[in-house]
């Protein structure tokens, strides 16, 4: 049992890594008709997986609900609208008339908004939170500025600022970023390995 | 071997390589150092800033989903929370999810012990907050005047919110994300910042295990090697010849 | 009609989100509190779609059996839902993020390292060039942690400074994208609901 | 310095209106500030220009509603293009969100263009999940990965979809994305597959780079690089009518920049006066 819960998930990750890898480098044409259909299962895991943020919603606003929290009204908003999606959306899929009218005028604005809100967050924050504390932060608002900068009326009455603007982002912000690029896919390589050979497991989960 | 896969293979083993010669050779010797954090030293300044003050400082890890991130998050939460027991200053620790509060509650008691102040430790103040976290952590920074603010980890918009609470007191503001999209707002709102893998080597030099040691080396190594290779290639390129240009690419 | 309904719905939405800006208030929470639902909702919809269209089906009416395979790991990922029998989940989960952790290392070495380092390598005959080069090479170095030589310190200042203008366009975009967003919502409460101008 | 104050201690509700009342009026009566086309988007145009009849193109649309307002116009502007070079469209989408979108999209086609005809010259694939795996999986074996598309209808039954063999028959990848370097991994592997990317402003940077390397041959960025689009294909659109409100968006946050900084500015030299004065007195 103890291999089961702890060794076997180590083994899966492993073997399954190594198929996909190895059929990269080295040309064995049976690995690669394997590793196309595991592709394909961890597609389908990924779309079972979307549904799993459901369990922790359901258990937090269902308990909100049970104890007659505050917010409880707020909790019943939630899975009353989390049923209605699911209710139609599993007998109609997402072909269904229904659950387009779902999606057009409760999903699509909701997000669309709630995202949008960050539009104040960043207005309060240029005005009390970018304080200009060393050199580093000067150079980065001076470059922000020039790209703000880029359109409308200075592009109008400056010519030049579209063109300082592009030079900007072709030259400097182009090469910063590329460096920015590499670290990252050297972190990226390094995560994936050590979670290749087991040495990081909290994405395995806890329990017993 | 498939067609020009060569080069990356060679990559990919040079950095299991290191990767693993570099952990035994700690294992070893135990000897590993790394340049000069700046967050570090910032870090350490807030702190004493705040001790002067008397007032607290805060830590929060962001609303982004448990990933590597956290792992070096806890070593420099582990490092703060020291210099707080030694100088007797109150760290407020804002927490978004779950799974990560035994292990913070872990890491903030064991500095307090290492300075042998376990009594002055104030449970109370490593604080879960789940969804609410961002209004609960505004809140909390408004209440207590902070005079530090450290956010470290997997960070979306509510470090901009957080800069913005604590720039009202002056607070001396740290912060680390290997998220670029926020890296931005970090580097525009603190006194200093951990841009992405630079966190992971501050938290091998703080507390270095054969793993953290490789992590930082491997990728070192090869950052290196890549260096080497742009100044040479570049020259190359220069006089004409693309030789290495196209054989990095085979 | 159902259309005139969806958008006076949709506005009621939007404008509660937006009462935001004026303080927190019910209004705001409870579309907030609908937008978790909704969106829950939608990605478990979408999940259970792709798993009839590319397994269910297939597995049954097609005969292709190999897809009991992936249904089987992916209905034992909703152990997770248990504390006690999580660990069931365990080699679902281990599989998924490896054979990921697989595609993205590969691929990462290939289009973001190798091919970035050969197009750094350019000629050094033009100022832009020149500068490019710089920037891009002295903040490589900046990511070499264990380089603790005194000659360093400079170019990875220069790093620093290079990587700042970066953020720096990256913030001036971002803050066009927040415009963007908002000017997207305008538009709908302006033109669709409330049909002004043309 | 008592202006200085106030200005610095404005409630932030005041900036909030002043800023919607700035984005409201100009979409209500557009000032018509130029917009200078640049040319990263004539470059960006260049390239699906040089599409010839025929040629088999993927359309990824893999955005969710929470940035629509960028992507929408930029999917309208490149679709229309795309159609009119009389290309065969293969639609992709990866993002939960982003089925509507791709709907849309081929509706719009279908109805504008007679000569597209859906199964023989356009095809519309539904949502598969599993990101960068997912695009691993066309590239890997994109026929063994659909079985229906995106109205239901098996893919056998869609002569178009018979005529293709794998990911390596198509001529360019077009790609209209919130997110970054994850589809670009898998699709640039392969061979021959131009690579043209729309994305989000505040995502764009980390694909600068890869654009200058060249491994992307079209680039266009945000509600900016979709305004720029609409003109070149000669159809201004929301975005176009957007710009107005951009650029005075832009002239505020960064008068609220400038604004916020001199009061802090202010305020340090306040501090270190009156440190001055205590350390004189010797109170220190």
């Amino acid at each position: 049992m103890t291999f089961i819960k702890t060794k076997l998930p180590v083994v899966v990750t492993f073997v399954g890594a190594f198929i996909i890898i190895a059929q990269y480098y080295f040309d064995i044409p049976a690995w690669k008709t394997l590793a196309a259909e595991l592709l394909r299962w961890n597609v389908i895991l990924a779309a079972f997986a979307l549904a799993l943020g459901i369990g922790g919603i359901v258990k937090l606003h269902w308990g909100r609900i049970a104890r007659r929290a505050p917010t409880a009204l707020y909790s019943a908003a939630t899975l009353i609208t989390l049923a209605f999606f699911l209710a139609i959306g599993l007998a109609q899929t997402t072909r269904g008339e229904s659950y387009r009218w779902l999606y057009d005028y409760i999903y699509l604005p909701v997000a669309a908004t709630s995202y949008a809100t960050t539009f104040f967050f960043i207005t309060s924050a240029a005005y009390r939170a970018f304080r200009i504390k060393n050199s580093y932060a000067a150079v980065l608002m001076v470059s922000a500025v020039l790209m703000m900068l880029q359109i409308g009326i200075f592009a109008a009455f400056l010519p030049i600022a579209p063109r300082i603007a592009a030079w900007v982002w072709n030259i400097p912000t182009s090469a910063g970023m590329r460096a920015v690029v590499i670290g990252g896919a050297l972190s990226l390589v390094g995560n994936s390995f050590r979670v290749i050979v087991g040495l990081e497991r909290g994405h395995l989960g806890g329990g017993e | 071997m498939n067609q020009g896969v060569t080069v990356q293979l060679l990559v990919l083993a040079t950095f299991i390589a290191t990767f693993y010669i570099s952990a035994n050779i700690y294992r070893k010797t135990g000897e590993f150092s790394a340049r000069k954090f700046e967050g570090l030293a910032k870090m350490e300044e807030a702190i004493g800033r705040a001790t002067e003050m008397g007032k607290p400082v805060h830590w929060s890890y962001g609303m982004g989903a448990f990933d590597a991130q956290y792992l070096a998050a806890f070593v420099l939460l582990e490092y703060a929370a020291g210099l707080c027991a030694k100088y007797d200053t109150r760290l407020i620790v804002s927490i978004a999810l779950p799974e990560v509060v035994p292990m913070t509650e872990e890491v903030v008691r064991k500095a307090y012990i290492e300075q042998g102040k376990v009594e002055s430790m104030q449970p109370e103040d490593v604080r879960f907050w789940g969804g609410s976290h961002n209004p609960a952590m505004i809140g909390t920074i408004s209440r207590e005047q902070v005079a530090g603010n450290f956010m470290i980890g997997s960070l979306f918009h509510e470090s901009i919110l957080s800069i913005e609470a604590a720039a009202r007191y002056n607070a001396i503001q740290v912060m680390g994300t290997s998220n670029t999209h926020q890296l931005p707002f970090i580097a525009a709102g603190c006194d200093a910042i951990f841009i992405g893998a630079e966190m992971f080597a501050a938290a091998a030099q703080l507390d270095a295990t054969p793993v953290r040691v490789g992590s930082v080396r491997a990728p070192d190594l090869i950052t290196s090697v890549f260096v080497v290779l742009m100044v040479v290639g570049a020259l190359m390129v220069t006089m004409g010849n693309t030789t290495l240009k196209t054989l990095i690419m085979r | 009609m159902s259309a005139t309904l969806g958008i006076w719905l949709a506005a009621f939405l939007t404008l509660g989100l937006f009462s935001w800006m004026y303080k927190e208030n019910p209004w705001f929470r409870l579309v907030e509190h609908v937008y978790v639902g909704a969106a829950l909702g939608h990605l478990a919809v979408t999940g259970y779609q792709n798993v009839l269209d590319i397994a269910w089906k297939p597995a049954t009416q097609q005969g292709k059996y190999l897809m009991w395979v992936p249904l089987f790991m992916g209905v034992l990922l909703f152990s997770r839902w248990s504390r006690k029998y999580m660990w069931v989940s365990r080699s679902s989960i281990g599989f998924l993020v490896g054979t990921l952790a697989a595609v993205s290392m590969t691929n990462a070495i290939r289009a973001q390292l190798l091919s970035q380092v050969a197009a750094t390598m350019m000629p050094l005959d033009s100022i832009n060039n020149i500068i490019f080069f710089a920037v891009t090479a002295s903040a490589t170095v900046y990511f070499i942690f264990t380089l603790q030589q005194k000659w360093a310190a400079p170019i990875m200042d220069l790093g620093k400074y290079g990587m700042m203008i970066a953020f720096g366009a990256t913030f001036g975009n971002t803050v066009m994208s927040r415009i963007s967003l908002f000017t997207g919502r305008l538009q709908f409460l302006l033109f669709e609901w409330l049909k002004l101008g043309n | 310095m008592a202006l200085i104050r106030k200005l610095s201690n404005i409630d932030v509700r005041i900036l909030y209106l002043i800023m919607v009342i700035a984005a409201i009026y100009p979409l209500l009566r557009p000032i018509g500030l130029p917009l200078p086309i640049s040319d990263r988007a004539r470059d960006a145009y260049a390239a699906i220009e040089a599409l010839q009849p025929g040629d088999l193109v993927f359309f990824g649309i893999d955005y969710s509603p929470t940035q629509e307002a960028e992507m929408w116009p930029q999917t309208l502007a490149v679709g229309h293009h795309l159609a009119r070079r009389g290309v065969r469209i293969v639609m992709l989408n990866m993002i939960e969100g982003a089925f509507r979108y791709e709907e849309r999209m081929r509706d719009i086609i279908l109805a504008e263009y007679p000569e597209y005809k859906y199964g023989e010259n356009i095809i519309a694939l539904p949502f598969t999940a599993g990101r960068e795996a997912a695009f691993q999986s066309v590239v890997a074996d994109f026929k063994g990965l659909y079985t229906y598309d995106l109205a239901g209808n098996p893919v056998g039954s869609l002569p178009l979809w018979n005529e293709i063999r794998g990911a390596s028959d198509f001529k360019m990848y077009v790609e209209l994305a919130d997110a970054p370097d994850w589809w670009l991994r898998p699709m640039s592997q392969v061979p021959g597959l131009q690579l043209w990317n729309g994305t989000v402003a505040s995502g764009a940077s980390t694909m600068a780079p890869l654009y200058q390397s060249g491994q992307m041959i079209g680039f266009i960025i945000g509600m900016v690089g979709a305004a720029e689009y609409e003109f070149l294909v000669g159809k201004p659109g929301m975005a176009a009518a957007a710009m107005d409100t951009q650029s005075m968006g832009h002239v505020l946050i960064i008068l609220f920049v400038v604004l916020g900084n001199i009061g802090y500015q202010a305020i340090k030299a306040d501090e270190s006066r009156a440190k001055a004065k205590r350390a004189a007195r010797g109170d220190v």
